[in-house]
């Protein structure tokens, strides 16, 4: 049997059915969830696509952390359901504050849209598995609000726990503090990153590249081990 | 130091898609009897020198030409006071 | 006040009514008297100024954009033409595409984020309106001098808010065009187009048939914003004296827009809609009268029933309210539940405003009272037309005469590095990467190629890897200097960058930028540029697909250059084909295929060097364009050339150095025997592109090239990190880089 | 019905951007004498019913747990009383 990896839709997102490609392309079972619903129709993942829930209104996130869904993510996230929220996605989580920290404009101000260097810094995490510890991936990069932030003890924690999960190479594109692109909570099934992996799984489309395929590899990887 | 507040609001008959998404996730959350919501934004000027008539009426050109643009927003320009009811 | 009613107007035929504050001639308030037989109501003098104004009713432009349909090339590929809310093309499979460029000028210089932001949006519900899913977006932007300080207000506030409203709605931003010129201080133009995809079976029509049909309006409720803004100001001159003219602006909401188009589709999909409009300009006005004049019989509306964002508002207010996101379906009764649900799903307010009656008059009620009854093709259809008088201005013989041949060119090797180092840092050709960056090129993951590339293109079938790409261009200088060639040499220009990247150009939008109709000089350059574009369009078996005008581009005397903007499509059956621009693989060797003459008038060295406009534009030859671009689709198919750039804005120089960064690939060349080093690299002659080609396939490309009789000079080869002008000058990519890289930032960030 | 209205601030020891590139664009346009600019939001709530103690607790735990994010804001709630100067 596959494992079937759920794809929140909540209005306003834009990259569920890209993220449901992905799944599929690693060979999973892409299962639509729809934020209305409280049912998590029995997923062994769960993603939380990019775009711009409800607009971005309020703060990126804020509106869609209450719907019926994130109810039951939330539960179910603290009992060890793996969880990646991919830039919007990120957003709602610390807003949930299944994530620690939180998202702010980026410090130019701009929307910026931009092939982006990462390096992997946590190869354990239920998302990461197929890559290797320090691995440099290439990865699109497309915010508004892409500037992590954290208190002092928080960054300390993060760092010293080994959560921080991604950071920014070469440039740190909104100003990030300790160029912070990804976290993930301390038990590693939940993790969120603010570059889209979704949108670099084939070689001619976006970008180029398959860097981010690793991501719903290691999943599967993972839930197959299970 | 003194500080001037700028609020600037979208003007009443110019659609305001932020209060609105805010005003229709509030029952969602359990909170009931907000009618309307609008959204705006808030500036804090810290002012060197005295907040005189002067002062206030190079502000107030400011939030004109610049802070906002009214063709869609008004403004208000005061000199900060500490407010009544805080949280 | 007395409610102003169809009874009241009949009985009260001498009121004095504000049709001039309207917008309305002498005249055409007699005809509307002539039509009605009586004078109109109140609600119906607002439906009738503003079908009527410039904007809805294209009454200057129309004897002139005939010619698109009258010199329509024969053609299997146009599934719906000129008329529709944007026309559509099968490009195989069972697909079909939709695409419209669109203006949203004046509001933009008003308020930069807002207003382009909104003209993103109409362009978009144009695209719902077929039925399709939008997959696309591009902006042709011109703006006043690159360091003019108001510059730096629209410019950024205009990519902002395209980014703003386009990334939010998930379309990716795939192309467009950053000129600066000064003709534009007063008058920035911000065009905008989208591409939509759906399958043949899904087309949808703005037409309200079938008696006892209910019309629903779906989205945002309508307030007070905008009433009257664009249609009837975008129909006069900018004119500083009178700042209460100036268009109303209206905030786009781009959230509720995303669900427009997925409650829409999948109200589609359910085959539910009968009809369907989009509410642009003219609101309700033009929803309603375009959707009865279209079907088979009346409508009835009960404007009570339009949900108010302001509930003070008028019924002459609700009727020309020009509110964003808002959409007009026609649904048979039993299928209005479900449509309902689904709009209740996607939290959609959706209300019946009316329903599709027997009879052929459009009849709208207030408390129960008629305001409104008329015949809508009248105020659709008929309104009036205009053939205004037009003149080749007496300038004209006076430009063409100051050619560019006067000007002095450079006279070595360092001067020409110099100028080559001048034009690439130039605002027109230097990288807008800082505008581009701000726009997503991933979302719906199908982009295949975004700028900068010769044309964006977007994959529509995963499994077949069917694709079509657009490009769009345009050229004031040129269409100054000769409007009907300008026109032509726009769609040259817009025609190659489609071949360049090895898509099939299939067909053609536009967006006619001009002056004020009331002057005979602007009228003359836009009947020109008119019977250019439909003539070339003829010649290259492009038909016009559809697209907008937009006039009264000018403050006071000073008109714009008159700017058509072409946008082309083109289908390529497996983008896996395409070809990039990029020079990517040391070694190959480079081609210019094409014929280079001395023209340089009208060209970006003459702007850049001299701040000269004057002489006659690059020769046109539509044949040569035709075989130029089947040789490029051609050897993209058989894998003969590996990137391909077309040559035109600061020609053979400018494409090596773009193509060069891009890949990050020098290039050494060496100037054919014979040729003038500055001609060569300078010169804007159309029909040309550089080709980089493996060595494997030296031979049998160029045995293709001389067997169809294209041209083919071999000019260098992909090599080293500098741009290598041998026996001229040198240029270390890293310079190249910066002159190119750093412009543009360095006035706007 | 009264007017609640809600003002919410990035903490002091969060960087400010936008509040930043306003403070630099101001000597450009001619306005000297501003040594800082914050820039936030201002929510104007419309509440039917009286604004008592009750309404406002209820008000502040909606701007605790949503008009704000308290790991990067603070936010003021005060009753709307015609303010001082105005413009
Ligand atoms: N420059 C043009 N070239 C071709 N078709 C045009 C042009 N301008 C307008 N049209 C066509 O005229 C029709 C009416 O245009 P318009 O009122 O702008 O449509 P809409 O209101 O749907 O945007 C459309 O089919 C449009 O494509
Ligand atoms: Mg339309």
């Amino acid at each position: 049997m596959s494992a079937r990896v759920g794809v929140i839709t909540f209005p306003g997102t834009l990259d569920d059915r890209d993220t449901q490609r992905a799944v599929r392309l690693a060979g999973a079972e892409a299962v639509p969830l729809w934020h209305k619903d409280k049912d998590l129709k029995q997923v062994d993942a769960v993603v939380l696509p990019g775009g711009f829930s409800y607009g971005d209104y309020l703060r990126a996130g804020a509106i869609s952390r209450f719907s019926p869904i994130m109810e039951t993510v939330i539960e179910q996230a603290k009992a060890g359901l793996p969880v990646l929220g991919i830039c919007n996605g990120f957003q709602v989580l610390t807003e949930t504050h299944l994530l620690p920290g939180a998202m702010l404009q980026n410090n130019h101000l701009q929307f910026i849209c931009r092939e982006q260097k990462l390096r992997v810094e946590n190869a354990d995490t239920a998302w990461t598995v197929d890559y290797e510890q320090g691995q440099e991936i290439h990865v699109p990069l497309k915010n508004m609000d892409g500037r992590y932030v954290a208190d002092e003890r928080t960054l300390a924690e993060l760092e010293a726990e080994g959560r921080v999960a991604f950071r920014y190479l070469d440039v740190n594109p909104n100003g990030s503090l300790n160029d912070i692109a990804g976290i993930t909570n301390a038990a590693g099934n939940v993790v969120g990153l603010m570059p889209h992996p979704e949108h670099a799984v084939e070689p001619l489309i976006g970008a180029g590249g398959t860097d981010g395929l690793g991501f719903f590899t290691s999943i599967l990887k993972k839930l197959v081990n299970a | 130091m003194a500080r001037v507040v700028v609020d600037v609001m979208l003007k009443p008959e110019i659609l305001d898609p932020q209060g609105q998404a805010v005003q229709r996730a509030l029952p969602r959350l359990g909170f009931e009897g907000i009618s309307d919501v609008r959204q705006g934004k808030r500036f804090e000027l810290e002012v060197e020198g005295p907040v005189d008539d002067a002062a206030l009426a190079r502000i107030r050109e400011m939030a004109e030409t610049f802070l906002a643009n009214t063709v869609i927003e008004d403004f208000v320009v005061r000199v900060d006071e500490p407010a009544g009811a805080t949280s | 006040m007395t409610l102003d009613t169809v009874k009241h107007a009949a009985e009260t035929p001498d009121t004095d009514q504000p049709w001039a504050e309207l917008g309305l001639k002498q005249e055409e308030y007699e005809r509307v008297r002539e039509i009605l037989g009586r004078r109109p109501t109140g609600a119906e003098l607002a439906m009738y100024s503003v079908m009527w104004s410039e904007h809805c009713s294209y009454k200057s432009s129309k004897v002139h954009l005939r010619q698109f349909g009258e010199k329509a090339p024969e053609t299997d590929a146009l599934l719906v033409g000129i008329g529709e809310n944007a026309g559509v093309v099968d490009v195989g499979n069972g697909f079909a595409v939709t695409f419209k460029v669109e203006s949203h000028n004046h509001p933009s210089y008003v308020e930069p984020y807002q207003g382009a932001a909104t003209g993103v949006g109409g362009i978009v519900r144009d695209i719902i309106a077929m039925g399709a899913r939008p997959v696309a977006v591009v902006d042709p932007l011109r703006m006043g001098a690159a360091d003019h300080p108001d510059t730096k207000r629209v410019l950024p506030g205009v990519v902002a808010g395209i980014g703003g409203y386009g990334n939010c709605l998930g379309l990716p931003n795939i192309g467009g065009e950053v000129v600066f010129d000064a003709c534009y201080q007063g008058n920035p133009l911000v065009n905008a187009g989208a591409i939509g995809v759906m399958r043949h079976e899904d087309i949808h029509l703005a037409k309200a048939s079938g008696a006892g049909n209910k019309v629903i309006m779906y989205g945002a409720r309508t307030g007070g914003d905008g009433i009257g803004g664009a249609s009837i100001l975008a129909s006069e001159t900018f004119d500083d004296s009178k700042p209460s003219k100036r268009p109303a602006v209206q905030v786009g909401d781009p959230f509720q827009e995303k669900l427009l188009i997925e409650c829409t589709l999948e109200a589609f999909a359910e085959k539910l809609v009968v009809g369907i409009q989009d509410l642009g300009a003219a609101g309700i006005s033009c929803a309603t009268s375009e959707l009865a004049s279209n079907g088979s019989g009346g409508m009835r509306v009960e404007l009570d029933d339009v949900p108010l964002r302001d509930s003070t508002l008028s019924p002459e207010e609700i009727l020309m309210s020009e509110s964003q996101e808002r959409m007009c379906a026609v649904v048979e009764p039993a299928k209005v539940d479900r449509f309902l649900e689904i709009c209740e799903k996607w939290d959609v307010t959706a209300t019946v405003i009316g329903e599709v009656t027997d009879g052929d008059r459009l009849e709208i009620y207030w408390h129960g009272e008629k305001i409104v009854d008329v015949d809508p093709r009248t105020v659709a259809h008929e309104g009036p037309v205009y053939e205004r008088p037009y003149a080749r201005p007496e300038w004209q013989d006076a430009l063409q005469g100051d050619d560019a041949a006067k000007l002095a060119r450079p006279a070595n090797g360092d001067e020409l590095r110099e100028q080559v180092l001048k034009l690439v840092a130039h605002p027109n050709q230097a990288s807008k990467s800082w505008i581009t960056s701000q726009y997503d090129h991933f979302v719906q993951g199908n982009t295949v190629l975004a700028s900068p590339e010769d044309s964006g293109m977007i994959r529509i079938d995963e499994e077949s890897g069917l694709g079509v790409a657009i490009a769009t261009d345009g050229n004031g200088r040129f269409a100054k200097l000769d409007p009907y060639h300008g026109a032509q040499l726009a769609l040259a220009e817009s025609y190659r960058n489609v071949a360049a990247t090895g898509a099939k150009p299939l067909a053609v939008s536009d967006c006619l930028n001009f002056g004020s109709p009331e002057d005979p000089a602007v009228m003359w350059q836009f009947a020109e540029a008119i019977r250019g574009l439909a003539d070339g369009c003829q010649q290259l078996g492009t038909p016009v697909t559809g697209g907008n005008v937009s006039l009264y581009n000018q403050t006071g005397e000073a008109a714009i250059h008159p700017t058509p903007v072409v946008a082309v499509l083109g289908v390529i059956d497996d983008v896996a084909r395409r070809t990039p621009v990029a020079f990517a693989e040391e070694g190959q060797l480079l081609y210019v295929l094409g014929d280079t003459r001395d023209e340089l008038s009208g060209s970006a060295w003459a702007q850049v060097i001299h701040d000269h406009l004057g002489g006659l534009p690059p020769k046109v030859d539509l044949e040569r364009e035709r075989l130029l671009a089947e040789i490029l689709i051609s050897a993209s198919r058989d894998g003969m050339i590996d990137a391909a750039h077309d040559l035109s804005d600061g020609g053979l120089v400018q494409a090596l150095v773009e193509s060069c960064l891009k890949g990050g690939k020098g290039a050494r060349v060496v100037i054919p025997e014979g040729q003038d080093p500055f001609v060569t690299l300078f010169s804007e002659s159309a029909g040309r592109a550089v080709v980089s080609v493996p060595r494997s396939e030296e031979l049998r490309f160029t045995d293709m090239c001389g067997a169809r009789g294209l041209p083919a000079t071999r000019i260098g080869v992909v090599d080293g990190d500098t741009l290598d002008v041998q026996g001229q000058f040198s240029i270390a990519l890293s310079d190249l880089r910066r002159a190119h890289e750093d412009t543009i930032p360095g006035i706007f960030a």
